[in-house]
């Protein structure tokens, strides 16, 4: 009870805190230098119409990296995590229900959509809403399906690791090439940005994206495919 | 205009409505888990409204839908654990 | 040269190459990810050396081929490149320490680690704040995994409570980022310093909640539970890790923030980090446990460190100097302390005496004490004189006496902890045999000692690695495998040598300290061929406090007094533990020895006002509201080492208990330092006055007790060697009490009694070591009638007791006679009165010496000791012609000295005619006073000859007795108790008040860490409610200030 | 709407922090802490916008010359996609701390891991 009333009072205080940065926000009414620069120069420079994944995968292409990272961080982990000492338990009996017809043939039927929506979404992404983690949480969800209509079937831990690291490589591969090739590290302009507003435009984002989309993909999938392994092994 | 403040008004009632259901501790886990994947659901829409349709896909996908995935996959080895 | 941006570039290939390798091979994963960090370790090595040699200039690195603030940037400069350095060297060689663990976890392990790194050296190089921010992150998340290399059961739950805190920490990040980036329209951290005033006004909360979130990933106190679980349960090479690599990494981070925030943000980092420093060094008493002591002491450097960030501003260009210094002497010495702790099997802090075997690995431990405590000669010791110099020259004094609070404690602890390694019993399994994981240990000691050269370089004094008394005594590690004798004639060979050397350039009071270190310590030496073995750890501990001394003689400057200073002090704790029962008297003696230190250290900082060169000479130029605290300051830290009373409690138990030929040089020639600093402080500072008090007068009283109180207390011990070591209280006392009456005569009598002191207490100690080493015992009661057994002893105590009496004819009747005469120039009759009174209480210790020693009966266990061994009889029976020389000759000597004396003192000299000496209350010729008291003698022992000449003698066991055995034999002994109607009438005199004293600071300091400790309940939400207070609280300070 | 937006994500923190500071099951610290991060986007989301602008696309609606005048500050967005996936990550390493911490403890209760202190 001393507790909770101790994190009352505090978040009472923290409460303050965040009043006190809304009572002094005042919403810009132009563009700040920054985001100028982005609304001008983007199309320009980099040849991108989605501002946002512009700034995502160039202006900002090394936290992309480290978000990248940080999914590689966590699906390694998440594998220790489950790997360690798991081999010392004995082995759940498992006595679920098999999955139903109809979920298989839907299966069947969604994935290859799924795979394929999302496959657009990171391919398109400079253009449209939407990109690499996007796509790949999409990918991801299509692996969810499979999980849930073959419940005891295992997965490709290889072809995943494979997906990742390939994917991984690539995307810091493309980043040494724009030092080599163009203004620095994560440079897009490898490529010629071609017309924009087309598919192939925005010299390498596309291809940038379609590696995170992929990775992504990957990293949540080795994820979801360890949490729903721990206990088989 | 108005009417997008309406909506907005009415998202911020259902989130902070799901978002206290979410961390009440007396409703089952599973109950928590969809109200908070709801909270983040709702939240995507508010993006959407404000403007930023990339960050309402991301949060549908990733906030809302993996998430809760996530999170049931883990509830589902608990229980199973708690039965044992 | 390679771009730095393949630090990042070239970690994250590699993590994501270990991926594409199969599970099974690890060896190759393990060489990927060892080449991988050899890499990155070279690229920042050879950026740090083309940067610090000027070849290049710092550079940025540019991503997207796009100007920052619109893309991401980053910036090696010096600072930055020793940092990302450190960070991949530790992980390199932490990755090394892992083998066997790695190879067991596979390469999703390696790839954390990888990231791990990778992420720190990002936080160090990135100019963009939300790109600070993933950085953390990825840190934040590599840490949640490598906790896991552990193969503690309760790293697990550590792990998630640190995650649970981390989730605040980057929700309040997260908010204050985007704010600051409204108010500033720019995420680049170089932006927003420029528009600082713009942020601060509006977004003064922003910038506050991104500052306070990176304080907390610090680990501040007490905002810091769950760091100290992980540091109690993670793998001890990943706690290396974070306290070396990611803490230096997030002081980095708050460094750039604190461009930003400018002076009153600096200001709060410093209080931060002073509250830090101190609390978590007084919880760290309480602690038992390796590695969460470990743990307290990261928090308190590291509280250090961001308190030399705060002060920045008052730093100036020394700033880099001062926090590198602490930050790598940190960073090294805690690494390879928790790397050592690998090697120890038990947890306990007593499990650590499995180290003793292992020589290499003590030296590595004693190494890593000394980095972290900042002691000569390593970078931490030149970074905190240039700290406190700083701070003391802007009247910061609060922080000041807390900074050297935290650090008296801090030493108190860790060096408690050593003296477990070198006392305790050895019951714990032995040291972890693993050659790799020793190298990783060896690379940490090299690399310290590397950093103290280098350090030593850098600073604006000598190097103390070029001195030669160091580099002798140092030298003597490598001769470590040489027998004992053959070492201790190099010692010898050594002492005499400089000596001669340096004899030319000594001025005579100079000449008279040195020929007492180098000649007598030469001496006393002697006594030192007795042991035979190797006698491991002997030599560099005793040459330590040689060099000390020697250096301290000759210094110039306060900086070379001050290393000096701490150079004897250290050398001297190790000579003093190596005693068989002086473990907590060695951590006592240390305690206070760094206590006045640390005082001493205060003095000359306030006295220089910034100036780290001062000379000591212009202490008399210390201008007046300050001069009388500088000198209250400098007079205590030296009476600390005189033990005048009051702060006297360590020196019975450390002479005492130290070994035979130890107990002299630290009674004898040790004590001495004390007293050069006080001529020092006299003679430059004169008299001063504070509120009205003369301190002087002040001093004098406090040597008058000193003697009194001293001779009282030695009188009631039964203890042959702490007699001794009670004794030498009452004579320092003397000594004071000469010097504080600042006349002639009063500084030729202290002369006086350095130099008697040194000759009569070394024989005595000698004489005395060598009786208990025969008869197995000090207890006097235990022994009687050794005159006839060990009769070189008995003529070395009873000229040396005579000596010390001050009755005529030797050498201590000259000193009371200067003393008397003194006494008769200076006006303070109250303290004479005392100082008269304790003389003949000197007589009754003494008297019980010889009496309880040698005569009386012999004890039957006793019947077949022998003479003490040659060695140790010899130099006695130098002292004993000394000594005679002495009284025959004192103006060999004092006549030099007088003459100089006379430079600042002129009244009052003596004036010398042959062998005579006249003063202006009468004269003293050493030689008819010799002449008379012999003849005197001759003429009572023939009339005693003659009277006794028809006694019988009559066996010593000739008596039958019968009677009950009593409960307490002892105490139906005639010698034991044996001023006991004394005792009676003046025990109350002698009664511990001090003891009580300081036992009851300690007892205090100890329960406050136990009970406050106690907020640490291991429950992780309570954690993450004390960050949020934390959080509250600087806030609610902040804005109330 | 903005400040709507806002206040709503600065409720949603704090909600989610007392909860996670409150229930004891960590389950529900996760559940909780979730909830928090969905009102930081909120509130990092609010921040860029501009009442009457559109989103940073540019097409057919919003062409290059006008974009500086119609678009909604774009960073922000940006910082939210990263902050979006980062937070899905740490939660699924808690998540899989979680579950180990109730395999080898066999309870979820925060308070029951106590081993380690002071």
């Amino acid at each position: 009870m001393i507790k909770r009333f101790a994190v009352i009072l505090l978040l009472l205080g923290i409460g303050a805190i965040f009043t006190g940065l809304m009572v002094n926000y005042v919403p810009d009414k132009a563009l700040n230098v920054t985001a100028r620069y982005y609304a001008e120069q983007t199309a320009p420079d980099l040849g991108a119409a989605n501002i946002v994944t512009a700034i995502i995968v160039t202006y900002r292409g090394l936290d992309t990296l480290g978000e990248v990272t940080v999914l590689f961080l966590t699906a390694a982990i998440v594998g220790l995590v489950l790997a360690r000492g798991s081999s010392d338990e004995a082995p759940a009996r498992r006595d679920l229900p098999p999955p139903g017809e109809l979920l298989l043939t839907g299966t069947r039927l969604l994935l290859p959509l799924i795979l394929l929506f999302g496959a657009y979404v990171f391919t398109h992404g400079h253009l449209t809403p939407g990109g690499g983690f996007q796509g790949g949480a999409i990918i991801a969800s299509g692996m969810l399906l499979m999980l849930l209509s073959h419940p005891l079937r295992r997965f490709g831990h290889r072809l995943i690791a494979i997906v990742e690291s390939i994917a991984g490589l690539a995307f810091v591969g493309i980043g040494v090439l724009g030092i080599a090739l163009a203004g620095g590290f994560l440079d897009n302009r490898i490529l010629p940005l071609g017309t924009f507003g087309e598919l192939f435009s925005a010299g390498a984002i596309p291809i940038i994206y379609t590696f995170v989309g992929l990775k992504v993909g990957a990293e949540f999938s080795s994820m979801l495919v360890n949490l729903s392994e721990t206990e088989d092994l | 205009m108005n009417l997008n403040i309406g909506m907005a008004l009415l998202l911020a009632i259902g989130m902070i409505g799901t978002a206290i259901m979410a961390t009440r501790g007396k409703r089952s886990l599973g109950i928590s888990i969809l109200a908070a994947g709801l909270a983040s659901l709702l939240a995507s829409v508010m993006f959407l409204l404000l403007g930023a349709p990339d960050v309402a896909m991301t949060e549908a996908a990733i906030g809302s839908g993996l998430t809760t995935f996530l999170f049931f996959f883990v509830l589902g080895r608990v229980r199973r654990g708690e039965n044992d | 040269m390679v771009s730095p941006i393949f630090i990042i570039a070239g970690s994250l290939g590699g993590a994501f190459l270990l991926g594409l390798l199969r599970d099974p091979w690890r060896g190759a994963s393990y060489v990927i990810s060892l080449l991988v960090l050899t890499f990155t370790t070279w690229l920042a090595g050879s950026w740090l050396w083309a940067l610090s040699s000027g070849a290049v200039t710092p550079v940025e690195i540019l991503t997207a081929g796009t100007q920052p603030p619109f893309a991401v940037n980053l910036r090696l400069g010096i600072a930055e490149a020793a940092m990302v350095l450190l960070i991949n060297l530790t992980g390199l060689l932490s990755a090394l320490y892992l083998k066997d663990t790695l190879f067991k976890q596979g390469r999703r392990a390696m790839a954390v680690l990888l990231i791990f790194s990778m992420a720190l050296s990002g936080i160090v190089m990135t100019r963009d704040l939300f790109n600070l921010f993933v950085f953390f992150e990825l840190t934040v998340i590599s840490t949640g995994g490598l906790i896991l290399l552990s193969r503690d059961p309760r790293a697990l739950a550590a792990g998630f409570k640190y995650l649970v805190a981390s989730q605040v920490v980057s929700i309040l990040m997260l908010v204050g980022i985007i704010f600051a980036y409204h108010a500033t329209g720019s995420l680049n951290l170089d932006d927003m310093a420029a528009a600082s005033a713009a942020l601060l006004r509006g977004g003064a909360l922003a910038f506050f909640l991104v500052f306070i979130a990176v304080v907390a990933e610090l680990k501040v106190f007490p905002a810091n539970g769950w760091a100290l679980d992980i540091y109690e349960s993670a793998h001890p090479a990943f706690s290396a890790l974070v306290s070396a690599a990611a803490g230096s990494a997030s002081l980095v981070a708050i460094d750039k923030l604190l461009q930003i925030g400018g002076p009153a943000w600096m200001d709060v980092a410093s209080i931060i980090g002073i509250v830090s420093f101190v609390g978590a060094n007084l919880f760290a008493l309480a602690q038992r446990v390796d590695r969460r002591l470990l743990g307290y002491s990261s928090v308190a450097q590291i509280g250090l460190i961001l308190f030399v960030v705060g002060q920045q501003d008052i730093l100036g260009e020394r700033y880099l100097f001062v926090a590198g210094g602490v930050l790598l002497a940190h960073a090294v010495g805690k690494a390879g302390l928790f790397w050592l702790s690998g090697l120890v099997a038990g947890r306990d802090l007593t499990a650590w005496s499995a180290l003793r075997g292992n020589p290499l690995l003590l030296f590595a431990f004693a190494s890593f004490l000394a980095l972290l405590i900042g002691l000569p000669p390593f970078p931490g010791f030149y970074a905190k004189w240039e700290l406190v110099h700083a701070i003391a020259a802007h009247d910061h004094l609060l922080e000041l006496a807390l900074l050297l609070f935290g650090a008296l404690v801090e030493a108190g602890y860790l060096y408690r902890w050593f003296g477990y390694a070198i006392k305790r019993e050895i019951d714990h399994e032995p040291i972890a045999p693993s050659l790799y994981k020793r190298a990783v240990v060896c690379v940490a000691v090299l690399a310290g000692w590397l950093l103290a050269y280098v350090w030593g370089e850098l600073s604006p004094h000598d190097n103390l690695l070029h001195a030669v008394p160091v580099l002798f005594a140092l030298a003597f590690l490598a001769l470590e495998w040489l027998p004992a004798r053959v070492k201790n004639a190099l010692a010898i060979a050594g002492l005499l040598g400089w000596f001669a050397f340096s004899y030319p350039a000594y001025d005579p009071l100079q000449l008279i300290f040195a020929l007492i270190v180098l000649a007598g310590g030469a001496l006393i030496l002697l006594a030192s061929f007795h042991s035979d073995g190797r006698r491991l750890g002997f030599y560099p501990s005793a040459m330590l406090m040689y060099a000390g001394l020697a250096m301290l003689i000759v210094a110039e400057d306060s900086f070379n007094f001050f290393a000096a200073w701490e150079s004897l002090t250290i050398g001297s704790y190790f000579l003093i533990l190596r005693g068989r029962q002086s473990e907590p008297h060695a951590l006592s003696y240390l305690v206070f020895s760094l206590g006045g230190a640390f005082l001493i250290l205060a003095g000359f900082a306030l006295a220089a006002q910034g100036n780290v060169q001062f000379l000591l000479v212009s202490l008399a130029e210390v201008a007046e509201p300050l001069a009388p605290w500088v000198f209250a300051l400098l007079a205590v830290g030296f009476m600390t080492k005189t033990a005048a009373i009051g702060l006297h409690i360590w020196l019975p138990g450390a002479h005492a208990e130290a070994e035979t030929d130890v107990s002299p040089m630290v009674s004898g020639i040790l004590l001495k330092a004390g007293l050069f600093g006080l001529f020092m402080l006299l003679m430059t500072m004169g008299r001063q006055e504070l509120y009205g008090v003369d301190l002087a007068h002040v001093m004098m009283w406090i040597g008058a007790l000193s003697a009194l109180l001293g001779n009282l207390m030695a009188a009631f011990q039964e203890d042959a060697k702490r007699l001794l070591a009670y004794s030498s209280i009452g004579q320092m006392g003397y000594a004071l009490f000469g010097l504080a009456m600042m006349n002639h005569l009063g500084w030729l009598m202290a002369l006086m009694f350095v130099i008697n002191h040194y000759i009569y207490k070394s024989m005595l100690f000698l004489s005395v070591g060598g009786v208990a080493k025969r008869t197995g015992t000090r207890a006097m009661y235990q022994m009687g009638g050794l005159i006839t057994l060990m009769p070189l002893s008995f003529i070395a105590v009873l000229i040396g007791i005579i000596a010390m009496s001050g009755v005529p004819p030797l050498s201590g009747f000259g000193g009371r006679w200067i003393f008397y005469n003194a006494i008769m120039t200076s006006e303070y009759r109250l303290p004479m009165i005392l100082i008269f009174v304790s003389g003949p209480i000197a007589f009754l210790y003494l008297f019980r010496l010889i009496h309880s020693i040698f005569l009386g009966q012999l004890k039957d266990e006793h019947r077949r000791v022998k003479e003490a061994p040659f060695w140790l009889v010899l130099p006695q029976m130098i002292y004993v012609v000394c000594l005679l020389v002495f009284a025959l000759a004192p103006g060999l000597a004092l006549r030099r000295v007088d003459a100089y004396i006379s430079n600042f003192l002129p009244q009052g000299a003596l004036s010398w005619e042959g062998l005579t000496i006249t003063s202006e209350f009468g004269y003293w010729s050493p030689v008819s006073i010799m002449l008379i008291v012999g003849v005197i003698f001759v003429v009572i022992f023939a009339w005693l000859l003659f009277v006794n000449r028809r006694a019988q003698k009559v066996k010593q066991f000739n008596i039958v007795f019968a009677a009950e055995r009593p409960y307490r034999p002892e105490t139906t002994h005639y010698a034991w108790n044996f001023y006991a109607p004394y005792k009676k009438a003046l025990g109350f005199l002698a009664w511990p008040v001090f003891e009580r004293f300081w036992a009851a600071v300690t007892d205090l300091l100890h329960t406050l860490a136990e009970l406050l400790r106690r907020i640490y309940t291991g429950n992780g939400q309570v954690y993450a409610i004390h960050l949020l207070a934390f959080v509250v609280v600087v806030y609610l300070l902040k804005e109330g200030l | 709407m903005d400040l709507i937006a806002m206040a709503t994500g600065f409720l949603l923190i704090l909600i989610g922090l007392f909860g996670a500071l409150t229930n004891r099951n960590i389950l529900r610290m996760i559940v909780a802490f979730a909830v928090a991060n969905t009102g930081v986007n909120l509130v990092l989301v609010s921040v860029g916008y501009m009442t009457g602008r559109t989103a940073p696309i540019l097409d057919s609606a919003v062409p290059v010359a006008e974009a500086t005048a119609r678009v909604i500050d774009p960073v922000p967005q940006a910082l939210v996609l990263t902050a979006i996936v980062i937070g899905v990550g740490v939660t699924a390493l808690m998540l899989a701390y979680a579950y180990r911490l109730f395999k080898t403890r066999g309870t979820l209760d925060i308070s029951r891991y106590t081993d380690l202190k002071w």
